[in-house]
């Protein structure tokens, strides 16, 4: 475990912390939020990323532990933790049978097929009207003593999960995740069991998502079966993109910025997609590696897009 | 020393002082080599010298950093593939490359892409398939079902269905049985006969150097001899590199 | 010879069919204890086929397979691994972008529990590959030789029983061949590992093998110690050729 | 009886928009190896143009039926040149790159929503009726403007799928779908079939918007809807396999229509996908996909 | 003088974009007029308003950002309009909250009452506008005996399907059906197929976009279907007519606005000319809600003397002003909603009548 750079965590989340505390702005605190949410779901899509799926069904199961958090406060009435870790456990479920199904397809179809599940959950929201059907739940209020510190509560706890996911990708089985993206059938002639291990990375970075939808639900209070289409997954891969994807520190740093730049963007009225979408285009085209590649240089896996 | 060209036609291939590099790893260095009318002529080196490189260097498949490429006389440094193709240049490619999903025939047909004269390609068609005879009754089955020997018979035949002028040939007899290789070797002798200039690449030193005229040896991606091929297999220093005798 | 030992596998009648083609047809196979066997065959004779049979990525079209007497006809590659029995790849049996250490390490995911005991059996196997020096090195990377040397090692890092490489020998030079066969045997004598070995080198086939195979359009030619097989006439007419038995 | 004649009509008219629809998707995919979300806003963008050329060309006195050939035209130049400039521009850069163009096409689609709601209004836009009336076939009733989409959309599939099938280039394109370089050395021009393969599915989204036009709200955001059941259908068929477009077209419309005329058009959309994950379970690769 | 800053809440990508620039064009018109015309006179002073619109792209999560930017980062204490029934939620969450007046045009009843005393509903709603159409249809139309309903599945269709039905069953219509399809969809020949097959005397396509309703009307015509053609919350016969042709014929609509008939004054009739060529449609009764809510706000500072949103508040239920329809307009909605937020707008039934919207009758709420 020496390896897992220690104290640049405890000093990275240190920080943040810190900052959250310091800033008592409730706008800047709002957009704090926000970062640390996408930063979350941005780090558990990277995770897929790790053998080399890419998981459209994010988004979906942002919502799924958005509305599990939603119906867990505003219809059972359990208390503020239950109801962030059902968040994170119902999405964990969903997926694994979710995952059991589609992880035996590759590349495109995986893709495509997470994003006609995003659709289609959507839809179940809004023909749920226990869910609150269109228009969504309303009410999901963490409790009132943690009120002034939702932003550090919110910080705390996608920073916990991002470390985990990173520890996980450091550990061993990290390593079967990348074996897989490389060479699957190798992994498999030494016993190790494939499908259960897509599924236990798919879970794993399901149950972050689905935190990161409770968190979502506690920031906003609101949720609607808008909030969760496939465009959550589509800017969470613009965070990992822009930020780089060879290093966790890439979905960080492309949350904080994109994030921010979005923030800004939404004063300018319908122009806000523009804005958005050319930053996208312009990063892939002219940071092809992202911001973490120009610093780290090229040293390039350049091998592994060679056939 | 080089043997001179009798005839004064264009040199079929020539590379000089060729260099190429992935990323900041130098692959090629200044390398320059000839090939004559009617000649076989091999290249060989231990793995990772860079023969493939050079190979996708002259293809296009690689884009040199330095140095140019001759075809007939012509400059076609720089150009695509499918260009080079046209102009007569036919390559084995390393590990085959075969469309795997489409059948034998579907493969063999598309070496013949450039062509239009449907005859020729239909006489072509039966010379090669006579050339693997095994195989005939298998031109229905998808190129990624046979075995890896058979597959690399494939990526031959489909090399020959362009009627190169220049073929080159990157490691043609891999995986191959050791009666096959004989049959390869004695292949590539009779298509050099009607006319093609090969340029073969092997890390089977002894089969390349029965077969081919003159001989190159490539070691961390420059050349470090060149002669007759006889001359170099009797020569000490090769015979402990390459023939491990 | 160690008679009295069970075989660590058996087939029997083992036949397997692609549409009209029979690519492995009633085979009789058996691998003894500490043995290295030597699998040969012209090309398209079903040796590579055979491999994916035992090791249960094929399912046989007819027949039986016995894994250190277990019973595993149509069972999974995953079930069959997992008996001791690990396979190698006829191209590219190993993860380019990994670093050498990490290639090795996933061969011990599995039967070794504990992350100190898995580094030492990643140190252990290194060492004995050659590939200490290339531990932190991206495998990729690597010259072709020492690629070979990763497949072996990822393969033989999981200490099977009986290990299966196909045509680990292609594409190496004469020092890298020998290197490599002076392995293959200290795994056999340090670990006592058997060995199936599928290659078209027949020097070194015939140095190292302990009994030969020789395969046919998917049937059984021959059997014998490399001298008998050198010396068969069916053999050499249908594979060795002519220029080889010198 | 009746009802299940113009319930097959119906699925056959939708079916016809979708497999054009999708036949782009899929020869992108097939060539370039690339899923382009933005091929909705090539489709969107002929059909806006030719809502709006439509009315204007006939409020100077054209003929309406001349008047709507000259706006296909245009419609399809204008979507047409669009693809060329997202080709050049962007995904040249990213063939095989499943990820990165993947990214770059979702920069486009907000780039180009916004864009395409600046220029030409959130309105929906009227397109006069080209060729009023209705023909009845069966005992069930069409309209001739379904009539002629559907029979155009058929005769423009036919050839793109002969073309496809029957020619030499089908052949290289299944070539370069397997592995481009090893196409190249046949002498296949793999860069020029990139550009043709990308221009011919902008030309085909394009074709689908200007045939749809006439017949169903146009707004910057109409792509939207078909890309989803585009994808479908082509995840449902295979993806880069051109029978499997076809094929999938018509499951996503058949359902789409028996859905909601027995059930509700809400659970028919979720039958869609249900479908799919079944269709997958057996198939991971589509129906006739491979590769 | 000075400027107070209304905050809008609305769409203005995607679908709803047109709703919302509309919005913004209104709201900014009020503004315009009222600056033209000396400001709002509070205490001696001039204020004069300034409309900062934000898209909420019709979802909670970005209504909520909207909501923090215009509460948190603009400092906005009135909101001057909001469209959307989820954002809206959103947006309440918070300005109840910090003390900010909320203007919607939502229609949920569960984002109305005395729990939310600083919600305000800027424009009818299916509880004042379906009871009078619906009655007026069936006395126009009393030979016919059954309905089928279709609405879009969200807060809209339902919360109107919801009245709706209810009303007609009780003037002794028999709803055959009542479906529901998703906002975005482009294909109605299945939907028609199964209304038409169902044999309705009534098809009432509810709170559908009027393009979509277009659409199905075009369709259910040429499979031959014959009826009464309500949309019920249609706003306008744009979207239809692009539609649905000819088809449209004899649709009565309860939300739509007429500027060609008698009773247009110049000033609508100019208004709506300059919204027309920047949206390329009539403004509707969404739209009209913005600038409605701009003059009430107007009235209640000045009489309330103060630009204090509690003050505010306070004083808008009884602060009458002058609505764009032209009648002198207070709040009302104690019997519906237990509090007086709703503007007392008048209910305009309109008919489609050869392409043109012809104003049936008009009916001014008395309720409390
Ligand atoms: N795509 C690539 N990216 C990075 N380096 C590469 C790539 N291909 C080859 N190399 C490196 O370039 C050098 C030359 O490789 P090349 O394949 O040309 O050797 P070779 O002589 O053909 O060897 P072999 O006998 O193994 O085929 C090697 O060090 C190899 O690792
Ligand atoms: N998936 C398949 N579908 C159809 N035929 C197959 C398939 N796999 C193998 N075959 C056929 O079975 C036969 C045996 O193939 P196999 O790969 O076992 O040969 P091999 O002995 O390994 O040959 P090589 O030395 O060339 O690798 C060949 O004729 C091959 O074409
Ligand atoms: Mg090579
Ligand atoms: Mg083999």
């Amino acid at each position: 475990m020496d390896d897992l750079k220690l104290p640049c965590w405890a000093a990275g989340i240190a920080l943040a912390l810190a900052v959250t505390l310091f800033i008592r702005d409730p706008y800047i605190a709002s957009v704090l939020n926000l970062i640390a949410i996408a930063a979350l779901t941005a780090v558990s899509l990277r995770f897929v990323m790790l053998m080399g799926e890419l998981n459209f069904a994010t988004a979906a199961f942002v919502g799924i532990g958005a509305y599990t958090t939603g119906a867990v406060v505003t219809i059972l009435d359990w208390p503020f933790a239950i109801a962030l870790v059902a968040g994170g456990l119902v999405a964990g479920l969903v997926s694994i049978v979710f995952g059991y199904v589609t992880l035996r397809t590759k590349g495109p179809y995986f893709l495509l097929i997470g994003f006609a599940f995003t659709e289609a959950v959507r839809i179940l929201y809004s023909k749920s009207t226990t869910l609150g059907g269109t228009s969504g739940m309303i009410g999901i209020f963490p409790p009132v003593a943690l009120d002034g510190w939702m932003p550090t509560v919110i910080v705390a706890v996608s920073a916990a999960l991002i470390f985990a996911l990173y520890a996980l990708e450091r550990s061993d089985f990290g390593k079967i995740l990348t074996a897989i993206r490389d060479n699957e059938n190798v992994a498999r002639t030494v016993g190790l069991n494939i499908l259960l291990v897509k599924i236990a990375c798919f879970a794993a970075a399901s149950a972050a998502a689905g935190v990161a939808g409770s968190l979502h639900a506690f920031a906003n209070n609101v949720i609607s079966p808008g909030d969760f289409s496939f465009l959550v997954a589509a800017f969470a891969l613009a965070y990992v993109k822009v930020g780089g994807e060879d290093n966790i520190v890439g979905p960080l740093f492309g949350s904080v910025l994109l994030v921010v730049l979005g923030s800004y963007a939404l004063g300018l009225g319908g122009d806000e997609h523009i804005f958005y979408g050319a930053a996208i285009t312009l990063a892939v085209l002219l940071l092809p590696r992202g911001i973490t590649g120009l610093v780290t240089g090229r040293r390039a896996r350049a091998a592994g897009k060679e056939h | 020393m080089t043997i001179e060209p009798v005839n004064t036609e264009p040199v079929p291939l020539a590379v000089a002082g060729l260099s190429a590099s992935y990323g900041v790893v130098p692959a090629l260095r200044d390398v320059s080599i000839t090939l004559h009318s009617g000649e076989i002529v091999t290249l060989i080196g231990a793995n990772g010298a860079g023969k493939s490189t050079l190979i996708k260097a002259i293809c296009g498949l690689v884009r040199p950093s330095a140095g140019n490429v001759r075809l007939f006389g012509e400059d076609v440094t720089g150009l695509s593939p499918d260009r080079l193709v046209r102009k007569g240049l036919s390559v084995v490619p390393e590990g085959r490359r075969l469309f795997s999903e489409m059948t034998m025939r579907e493969n063999l047909e598309l070496g013949a892409f450039a062509r239009s004269d449907r005859a020729a390609v239909g006489r072509d068609f039966e010379r090669v398939i006579d050339l693997f005879p095994e195989l005939r009754e298998r031109l229905a089955t998808p190129a990624g079902a046979f075995s890896g020997g058979q597959q690399q018979m494939i990526a031959v035949a489909r090399a020959l269905m362009s009627a190169p002028r220049v073929l080159l040939l990157d490691e043609p007899t891999i995986g191959l049985a050791p009666a096959v290789v004989d049959r390869i070797a004695d292949i590539i002798t009779r298509i050099a006969r009607t006319g093609v200039n090969v340029l073969l690449v092997e890390q089977n030193a002894e089969t390349a150097l029965s077969v081919a005229d003159r001989a190159y040896i490539l070691e961390a991606g420059a050349i470090t001899a060149e002669d007759r091929a006889i001359t170099l297999a009797e020569s000490p220093e090769v015979q402990r590199a390459y023939l491990g005798i | 010879m160690h008679a009295a030992e069970q075989p660590l596998l058996t087939t029997r009648g083992l036949t397997r069919r692609f549409g009209g083609l029979v690519a492995v047809s009633n085979l009789d196979l058996e691998i003894r204890p500490r043995e290295i066997l030597g699998l040969i065959g012209p090309n398209g004779a079903g040796k590579s086929t055979t491999f994916n049979l035992i090791s249960g990525f094929y399912k046989p079209s007819a027949g039986e397979l016995f894994v250190l007497g277990e019973d595993c006809t149509g069972k999974s590659a995953l079930t069959i691994s997992r008996l001791g029995l690990v396979r190698t790849f006829q191209h590219g049996s190993f993860m380019r972008s990994m670093s050498v250490a990490d290639n090795i390490l996933l061969g011990t995911i599995h039967p070794v529990k504990g992350t100190a005991a898995r580094r030492a059996r990643v140190a252990e196997t290194a060492a004995m590959l050659g590939l200490t020096p290339f531990l932190h090195d991206e495998a990729g990377s690597l010259p072709h030789g020492l690629q070979r040397l990763v497949s072996i090692g990822i393969a033989f890092a999981a200490r099977p029983r009986l290990l299966c490489l196909d045509e680990p020998l292609t594409g190496l030079n004469q020092t890298e061949v020998a290197n490599t066969l002076t392995v293959l045997q200290r795994i056999r004598d340090e670990f006592g590992c058997s060995v199936l070995l599928v290659e078209h080198n027949m020097k070194a086939v015939m140095r190292v093998c302990d009994r030969i195979v020789v395969l046919h359009h998917g049937q059984h030619l021959a059997t014998g110690t490399p001298a008998e097989i050198r010396a068969d006439k069916r053999v050499i007419d249908a594979y060795l050729g002519h220029r080889h038995d010198h | 009886m009746q009802t299940a004649i113009q319930l097959i009509l119906t699925s056959l008219q939708i079916g016809a928009v979708y497999i054009l629809f999708s036949l782009g998707l899929t020869l992108v995919f097939g060539v370039m190896r690339i899923v382009n979300f933005a091929h909705g806003q090539l489709f969107a963008v002929s059909a806006l143009v030719v809502a709006t050329t439509v009315p204007w060309l006939a409020g100077w006195g054209l003929p309406i039926l001349p008047a709507y050939l000259f706006a296909v035209v245009a419609g399809v130049g204008v979507a047409v040149a669009l693809g060329l400039l997202m080709y050049v521009g962007g995904f040249r850069f990213f063939q095989r790159d499943l990820v990165g163009s993947f990214i770059l096409s979702i920069g486009l689609v907000l780039v180009l929503d916004g864009v395409l709601l600046k220029v030409f209004g959130g309105a929906v836009r009227p397109v006069p009726e080209i060729l009023p009336g209705t023909v009845s076939v069966l005992g069930a009733t069409i309209t001739n403007q379904r009539l002629a989409l559907c029979v155009a959309a058929m005769v423009i599939t036919g050839l793109l799928y002969l073309a496809l099938t029957r020619t030499k280039l089908g052949k290289a394109l299944r070539a370069v779908s397997i592995d481009h370089e090893a196409a190249m050395l046949q002498g296949v021009p793999y860069n020029a079939m990139a550009l043709a393969g990308f221009i011919i599915a902008a030309g085909l989204a394009a074709l689908a918007g200007a045939l749809i036009a006439p017949v169903t709200i146009v707004s910057p955001v109409i792509g939207a809807d078909y890309l989803v059941k585009g994808f479908i259908a082509v995840i449902v068929g295979g993806l880069g396999s051109v029978p499997g477009a076809i094929v999938g077209g018509l499951f996503v419309a058949a359902i789409e229509t028996f859905g909601s005329f027995y059930f509700d058009p809400s659970s028919a959309t979720i039958a869609i996908f249900l479908l799919v994950i079944a269709v997958l379970l057996v198939r991971p690769k589509g129906l006739l996909g491979h590769g | 003088q000075e400027t107070i800053k209304l905050g809008l809440s609305v769409p203005l990508s995607g679908t709803g974009a047109t709703w919302g620039k509309g919005s913004e064009f209104m709201c900014k018109k009020a503004a315009q007029e009222i600056a033209q015309a000396g400001g709002v006179k509070v205490a001696g002073k001039a204020y004069n308003f300034e409309c900062l619109a934000y898209d909420n792209k019709y979802n909670a999560a970005e209504g909520t950002k909207v909501a923090q930017t215009l509460l948190n980062r603009e400092g906005v204490k009135f909101i001057g309009g909001s469209l959307g029934t989820a954002p809206v939620q959103a947006l309440q969450s918070l300005s109840e909250r910090q003390g900010v007046i909320l203007f919607t045009t939502a229609w949920g009843p569960s984002i109305k009452g005395p729990k939310f005393p600083l919600t305000f509903t800027q424009m009818n709603t299916p509880f004042e506008i379906l009871p009078p159409l619906i009655r007026f249809i069936h006395e126009e139309n009393p030979q016919a005996k059954s309905i089928v309903m279709l609405n879009p599945n969200d807060a809209t269709g339902r919360d109107t399907e919801g009245v709706a039905k209810k009303v007609w069953s009780e003037t002794g219509v028999k709803v055959l059906s009542s479906d529901f399809y998703e906002r975005g969809t482009t294909e109605f020949q299945p939907m028609a197929a199964r209304i038409a097959s169902l044999k309705p005397d009534i098809v009432d396509l509810g709170a559908m976009p009027p393009a979509d309703a277009g659409a199905v009307l075009k369709e259910l015509d040429v499979l031959g279907w014959k009826g009464v053609k309500v949309v019920e919350v249609g706003t306008g016969i744009d979207g239809l007519k692009a539609t649905g042709g000819n088809a449209i014929e004899g649709v009565y609509m309860g939300a739509a606005v007429t500027f060609d008939g008698p009773t247009a004054t110049e000033r609508q009739k100019a208004v709506n000319a300059e919204a027309r060529t920047l949206l390329g449609e009539s403004i509707n009764a969404i739209q009209i809600g913005f600038y409605d809510s701009v003059y009430a706000l107007k009235a209640a500072m000045e009489k309330a003397q103060s630009i204090d949103p509690k003050a505010v508040a306070a004083a808008l239920p009884d602060a009458a002003f002058t609505s764009f329809y032209g009648d002198k307009v207070d709040f009302y909605g104690v019997d519906t909603y237990g509090s007086r937020q709703q503007m007392r707008l008048p209910v305009i039934i309109t008919q489609a009548r050869d392409g043109k919207l012809v104003e049936k009758s008009r009916v001014v709420p008395s309720a409390k």
